[in-house]
């Protein structure tokens, strides 16, 4: 028997796109958020968690370092950081 | 039952049988009496079923395959321009190993556009990977139906089907066929158990992209499936007589073969006409023969290689021809023949294209022609001076 | 296996014609094959339906070229055109007849039914559709189906009244063919 | 990390409008819908084999069919009694949606399927490399309408197919964009909650094809908006009902962003071409009453415009 | 004059200089470098056509359809799944005898999508009755162009052409090609004559209703004039060499065959890959060969048989198959060989599909498998284990 | 005889609507036109080989390209220097133009083609023998939305397809009936004199399909007018700029006269459908104010139903 | 060499569909005619022609028997009569 | 003949890299193909692109498996993946380096050489572009290509300053590489 093949949910999850990111990279400072969870909404990656505010964080290993996140912002909270830098 | 029917009904009244749950469909001469039997059906509520009136056939294709991604079965029918508006369509169902069961009306195709019988539309998508079936007659229309979903929905194969009718002269002929009791076909056609099906509990991902990592690797699975389907057919055949008591060849029938010096292959209902003049001709002492092939694709080469290998001379009639070259199923044949042992005489003949009427005649001149040098694709009833400048 | 041959237009139940003469026979426990041949036939146009009738299964799918019996639904069609052509010996015409179309002359042994069809209907009916006149006609002129027989394939085919009219409209055929011509 | 119905992992570019759209569109769906697509960007960025970004059912079949599909699979769950349980969603590109596949959107409204269809309007065939679409908005320089010495680029407005799907009738059409996350989720839930065809035409930026900045996606998005290019409106039954309204900004400021745009900031020809583009957001401005103190004034002229009759 | 281009900006190139007056194309992968190269050059004034941006393939073939009805020379590309969308124009065009070239950028057809290179697109339209020529090379792509356009507007043949380059290798390859003179092509190509047109000067009806009277002799017509093209294919392919200095052979290039005890028969860029491996292979002592199919359809049956006979064992390699048979080359080729003389070996390989790499090692090993028993479509370079359950 | 430019001696049933709705078209258009033609009855029954009904050049090429394939010839014209000599005309019935060749409609429209696109609406697929299309109105029997013990015909309304096209920016938009001959006339010039992508909609009675006398096309055709059912309207630029008053016939005097709407003439239930077909009527002359008196209050009612806007 | 097949302009009027005509045809009676042109305007075969009061005239041999012109005839001037009455 | 395989992600003009070696090539009046192979990339998405060279036509279509010659375009592709592999023993590797990643170490007699073309390009460009400085490297690493030829290329590819910068950029990565290697 000759199966198709099937992918599965969500499997991109295999896939760390964080690599692609060569320049920046978006540094939460966590002083000043309000958790307004834009910078959540706004991710194309879907890869910012947090809850509470001063929380929110980036999962590096899928952030490509668009900078929207930081963009978002109201409270000028998140800052893009040449990739070498620590967080 | 028996009852006396025509052609599109007796494919309603069997597809009824079959529970769809979605039947879409656009019209296209000749095969609007079969979709709109089933409206009417469906407007009396004596079949629950989604009917869905499409503005396409890209469409009509479309919504059967995702009501079969959904996990229903699904049913549809079409005809010459509207099949080749599907090709695309049909290509993917066939790769997404989704099966479902179609039924075309054969018929010429554009241009001209001409509303009648041959078989153009249907050859012209042998490549996509879908079960084609040809019937004779209207009893083997309904009964192919039957198989057809039987096979295509099993899990090894999960495929769709293409049961093949002459336009007019099935769709719209009126003979007498015996229709199955419901718990037969409940019997024969269990409920519709999708190998991959959309479900939020299982939230599968259908149709990705296929890299050239896994790209060919799906071909070949379907290619494989395909000759796999061979034994289903074989089996499903058997368990068919079985339950119906009624014989239905699993590749093709062989009429008065054994002996055979002279044989004529071809598809469809002009095998009826080939049979009377077989019989005619042995009244004469001629020893004539008929393959009537039914399954088309997969392709059963070996079994016809098996059934033809004594017959010195064969004639493929043909309603259909690969333009600047040969007629589809001689090609397919030689090519089964080309190599091995047995090397008969293969002719090609091209017959009875947008309803030019096959007559015993003609059949019988097919038979003489058998006996001189062997020939590609000839034309048998044109008025050559008709067209030569 | 006898074959018959249908002349109509467009839109006069030419296909109907044919499906009860193969239903009919089918209620005799005879195979038959009923199927129509258009052009692109729009309302008016001039077609045929065939059927074929035996004892057994029918497996010719040619046209009809050589009848045992025509039916002509639409005398008109007459005009410029040979209703006889390739009639068997022998064999039979039955016509609607129709006051400003002369009949053919017989030839061959051929046996010319003429049936004041849409006149009967038109009084039966009330409607000049004598299809199922000139099959009771065909019935009692070749004796290739019985009345019965047709008479059980109209009230398949159709329903209550409808299927009452046509009935009675198959006697007057039959019975005016039993009354105007001599058995032959 | 809160899960989305979208994972990260997919292979859109960085800043990619309509990777944040489908987010957001599939986030706010919910668990219990069933998403047919379009061939495209978000297709191949979201399925690569073997892997897939969708954590609820998905399929794609071609191009063209995805309205037609959805059209299929809500049949069946209306067969099988399902479907007030699961909803069904539609999606593609403008290019698969207002070309090539709009005969099959059109038939799912005409047949009134309950079937909400996401348009994701990023102006241009991206997936093949940036080609004209019929929502390649005007002088847009794309491969297949390219600026040259006889050309500004795109030489047709843009496709009104917000409007196109609204005269069909159906319940419930309306635009949104990236830049306004929250309106996309509330439209999205309010499509969802009516019964019938629903059309979302998402305005999703694409900085690979637009030639713009990634982290000016969400700025991009929302000065479409707020120049009138792009109104924020919304339709039931054929009426608009509802629309966001703004201050507007000029064009420019949108148009300078982008490198598709840059042929017109060269010259004067350019700048008569931008002005161009400002009677177009003009126009909207003044159509759909998109500023406040100008709405008594609108009407007003709408109703000179009138129909004469006869 | 030598450059050293992108394929698909040759094909640009090359069409510019045959004046076409109409282009519509809607674009896919790996087609669309070739139209976005037109739209610049339209764009700048370069080219003195009309560019029609349609909305989708079936309407990019309709627009060329009606341009040249109109008598106007048309030009469209594309490939996969656009040329499927399009099968039921395309055999449309032919029908209605309407020539305009066609290049196709040969790539795999769903399911799964996959948008590398292989040729079953283009070779499931091969019933149409549309020319197709399948090109190893740029240089040949851009002189089969020519070729075409030359052959199809004959008035004795009067039919479209589909020239077939493979997808990304070709399309997206840079390589040295000799781009000719405008002069030359206007030579080579004379002025759009066309045998029917639209005008209100003297107004046909085109596309008429084709009853059963005269539908078959359409057909037969259209296959007739077909084979006459073999003919015109190879005056036209003289003419070539004449006018440009450069010889394009008409159906086949036989590379080191005469003395060939294995084969190759092989469509488009493999070839070149192939004749690499021939050369190491004869370097070894082996004497193998190729035989590269350029014109497809027509099919030159005899002339491959001539070309063919003394071979004892032939490899047919395909990036196509029918599914539940073989590879369509294979069975044209086994067809014109049963039943005459020469009887060799003749087996079937596919490979490549979806873009799946064609290495020198495969070659290798497809002349190896080829001494084997004969195989009817053995799939080469399957990872087969993924598939299988 | 004066000739026209559709001949005698085509096929068409006695009565048929669209054969005199195509001689209005072609004799008002003119020798100086090509014509482009969906499949369907008027091109079977004007086109049996070897005879023609057309004095005019003319193509057919399949059922649904009608308006691609009069894009390519009016492309060819362009590049001939022909097109201001020279009218396209494409034209198909109600299924071709609102179903299979809908995309290929909108394509040329919002190309912008210069091509007048007649649909001839007889309201069903006639050809392959009366199926229901897009356009079939609600209620309406064909064999495919037959009315049954679970059904009344079809259950959709006839999608809106002046509208839609209008909605699409069309230059010029108008709907027309053979019972109006000297307004088809009078629209089909008007049309040609502009440029770009028109449209009409012809209104063409099938005695056949809808089971009417053939004496009755003409009563029917203009009954359909009167009752509100089809209004006769023109829109330039999308904007409603002319309409036919009329004083309201009620819907039974134009149902009664057709056997697709007898089913509704049978009993109570019926009688409750051709109440709902009255409001479609009573919609219609509401929408278009169709009735003089009327048209203060139909703009008044239009006012508070206006779009709240936020 | 094989050419297309070719139809040409206005060849229908080889078929002569006046044999479609079985019940009634239409009787001009050219008594009353204003020439309204509206019969000639509506006739579906184009069968009818007539310029002055009291021409107007239909051609047989296509003409189906319809009856709209007579429906049509804002005089009455047109009358259907049954087949065999003469004009 | 002579063949390259080229790493770099989707966007960072690999294909044009590729080109211009090609073009390089055919301005000695060699023979050259020059191709790529993506997924279907996406900006950022690793992909690759391939150059054969040759004194006659070149016929090979398959992909590169044995490069003579591997130039890197983003030095973080290094990161997981062997650029060496598959590379002929005493090949070379031109590498756009960057500090964040290390360079592989060299085996089986590979030639490496570490170019901070990114860093020259900001100079010369005043973007991080360093395909052209790479291009430079790769005509003094491996001498396939002359300068000369390569300014050619550059100047047909590209237009006025664009041109200038480029050819200017491929000087200083050949120069470098004259600097930094001694010839082997
Ligand atoms: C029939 C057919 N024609 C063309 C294509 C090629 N194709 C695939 S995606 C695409 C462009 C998609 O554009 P759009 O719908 O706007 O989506 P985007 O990629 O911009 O998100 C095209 C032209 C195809 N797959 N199938
Ligand atoms: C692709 C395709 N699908 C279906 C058909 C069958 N077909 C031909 S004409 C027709 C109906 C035409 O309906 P409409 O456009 O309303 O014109 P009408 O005949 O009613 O005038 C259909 C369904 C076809 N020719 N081609
Ligand atoms: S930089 Fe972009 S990808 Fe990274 S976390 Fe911010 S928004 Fe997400
Ligand atoms: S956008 Fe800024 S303020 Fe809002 S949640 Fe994110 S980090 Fe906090
Ligand atoms: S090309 Fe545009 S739409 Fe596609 S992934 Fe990149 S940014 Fe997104
Ligand atoms: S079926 Fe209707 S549209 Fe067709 S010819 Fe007859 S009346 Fe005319
Ligand atoms: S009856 Fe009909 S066909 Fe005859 S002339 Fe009058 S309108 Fe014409
Ligand atoms: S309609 Fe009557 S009045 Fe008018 S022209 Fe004809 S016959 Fe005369
Ligand atoms: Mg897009
Ligand atoms: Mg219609």
């Amino acid at each position: 028997m000759y199966a198709p093949l099937i992918t599965k949910p969500g499997s991109s999850l295999e896939r760390k796109t964080g690599s692609w990111r060569t320049n920046l990279r978006p540094k939460f400072l966590q002083k000043d958020c309000i958790a307004c969870r834009l910078c959540y909404l706004i991710c194309p990656e879907g890869c910012i968690s947090g809850k509470e505010k001063n929380t929110f964080i980036s999962d590096y290993n899928y952030c490509k370092g668009c900078g929207l996140c930081a963009g978002v912002c109201p409270k000028d909270d998140i800052e893009m950081v040449p990739e070498g830098e620590t967080k | 039952m028996k009852e006396f029917l025509e052609g599109s009904r007796t494919v309603a009244r069997t597809v009824r049988l079959c529970r769809p749950g979605v039947i879409a469909a656009y019209p296209i001469t000749p095969q609007t009496h079969i979709v709109e039997d089933l409206a009417q059906m469906v407007a009396d509520g004596e079949l629950d079923s989604q009917f869905i009136n499409v503005e396409s056939e890209h469409s009509a294709a479309s919504v059967v395959l995702g009501a079969v991604a959904a996990g229903v079965r699904a049913f549809s029918a079409t005809s010459s321009q509207g099949l080749l508006l599907m090709a695309e369509v049909i290509f993917n169902i066939a790769g997404m190993r989704l099966p479902l069961v179609i039924v075309n009306a054969n018929r010429a195709v554009s241009a001209p556009i001409n509303i009648w019988n041959d078989h153009q539309d249907s050859v012209t998508v042998r490549d996509a990977g879908i079960l084609q079936f040809y019937a004779e007659n209207n009893q083997e229309v309904a009964d192919l139906v039957l198989l057809a979903y039987r096979v295509g929905e099993d899990p090894k194969i999960s495929l769709p089907a293409l049961v093949c009718m002459d336009g007019y002269i099935l769709t719209h002929g009126h003979e007498v066929v015996d229709i199955p009791e419901q718990k037969q076909v409940d019997k024969f056609l269990p409920e519709f158990q999708p190998v991959v099906k959309l479900d939020p509990e299982n939230p599968e991902t259908m149709g990705y992209l296929g890299t050239p990592e896994i790209y060919m690797e799906t071909r070949y699975a379907l290619q494989e499936t395909m000759l796999e389907a061979l034994e289903v057919i074989t089996s499903a055949s058997q368990e068919f007589e079985r339950i119906f008591g009624r014989a239905l060849p699993p590749f093709y029938e062989a009429y008065k073969l054994e002996d055979a010096e002279r044989a004529i292959v071809a598809m469809g209902s002009v095998a009826g006409t080939i049979k009377e003049v077989v019989d005619e001709m042995r009244q004469e002492g001629q020893k004539v023969g008929l393959l009537k092939l039914i399954t088309y694709r997969p392709f059963p080469a070996d079994a016809l290689y098996e059934a033809l290998e004594n017959v010195p001379e064969i004639a493929v009639l043909e309603k259909a021809i690969s333009m600047g070259a040969f007629g589809p199923v001689y090609t397919d044949l030689k090519a089964s023949f080309q190599g091995k042992e047995a090397a008969p005489k293969i002719s090609g003949f091209v017959i009875g294209l947008g309803g030019r009427d096959v007559s015993k005649d003609s059949i019988r001149r097919v038979f003489e022609e058998l006996r001189g040098p062997q020939t590609p694709a000839k034309f048998m009833d044109v008025k050559t001076e008709l067209v030569t400048a | 296996m006898k074959e018959i041959r249908i002349h109509a237009r467009a839109g006069q139940g030419a296909i109907t014609t044919a499906q009860l003469l193969g239903m009919a026979a089918f209620a005799q426990e005879r195979y038959a094959y009923a199927f129509p041949h258009f052009g692109a036939a729009r309302m008016g146009a001039p077609m045929n339906s065939f059927v074929r009738i035996d004892d057994k299964e029918i497996r010719l799918r040619s046209q009809v070229y050589e009848p045992d019996y025509v039916l002509v639904v639409d005398a008109t069609l007459m005009r410029g055109f040979d209703v006889l052509s390739g009639l068997k010996p022998g064999g039979a015409v039955i016509i609607n007849e129709r006051e400003d179309v002369p009949n053919p002359e017989a030839r061959d042994g051929a046996n010319i039914y003429s049936v004041p069809a849409n006149k009967i209907a038109q009084e039966v009916l009330g409607r000049p559709l004598g299809n199922t006149v000139l099959l009771g006609a065909f019935a009692a002129a070749t004796g290739e189906i019985e009345l019965e027989a047709l008479n059980k394939a109209i009230s398949e085919r159709f329903a209550g009244k409808v299927a009452e009219g046509n009935i009675e409209a198959a006697k007057r055929g039959f019975d005016y063919i039993k009354e105007n011509y001599a058995k032959d | 990390m809160t899960e989305h119905l979208f994972s990260r992992g997919h292979t859109a570019c960085a800043g990619c409008g309509q990777a944040l759209g489908a987010r957001l569109v599939v986030d706010a769906a919910g668990r219990n819908c069933i998403i047919t697509n379009n061939t495209g960007c978000l297709e191949v960025f979201s399925t690569g084999f073997p892997q897939s970004a969708w954590q609820v059912p998905w399929i794609h079949s071609l191009f063209e069919n995805a309205a037609a599909v959805a059209s299929g699979v809500e049949a069946a769950l209306r067969y099988q009694g399902k479907l007030d349980k699961i909803k069904v969603i539609a999606q593609g590109g403008d290019g698969s949606t207002s070309d090539i596949g709009f005969g099959a959107l059109s038939g799912m409204v005409e047949r009134g399927h309950d079937v909400l269809y996401v348009c994701y309007d990023n102006e241009a065939y991206m997936n093949t490399g940036i080609q004209r679409s019929g929502l390649t908005p005007f002088d847009s320089n794309t491969t297949t309408s390219p600026p040259g010495k006889a050309s500004f680029g795109n030489w047709r407005p843009k496709k009104p197919l917000p409007q196109i799907v609204a005269a069909h009738g159906a319940p419930y059409v309306a635009t949104a964009s990236v830049g306004f996350p929250r309106d996309v989720e509330r439209k999205v839930k309010k499509a969802l909650s009516i019964e019938g065809p629903k059309y979302i035409q998402l305005f999703v930026p694409c900085p690979l094809g637009w030639r713009h900045e990634a982290r000016l996606t969400y700025e991009v998005a929302r000065l479409v908006v707020e120049t009138g290019l792009f109104p924020l409106v919304e339709f039931e039954d054929g009426e608009l009902t509802r629309v966001r309204q703004i201050k507007p900004k000029p064009v420019e400021e949108y148009l300078k962003l982008q490198g598709r745009f840059s042929h017109l900031f060269r010259d004067e020809a350019g700048k008569a071409e931008i002005a161009k583009i400002q009677t177009i957001a003009d126009a909207n401005i003044k159509r759909f009453g998109l500023v406040a103190e100008k709405k008594e004034k609108a009407k007003e002229s709408k109703k000179q415009e009138k129909a004469s009759k006869s």
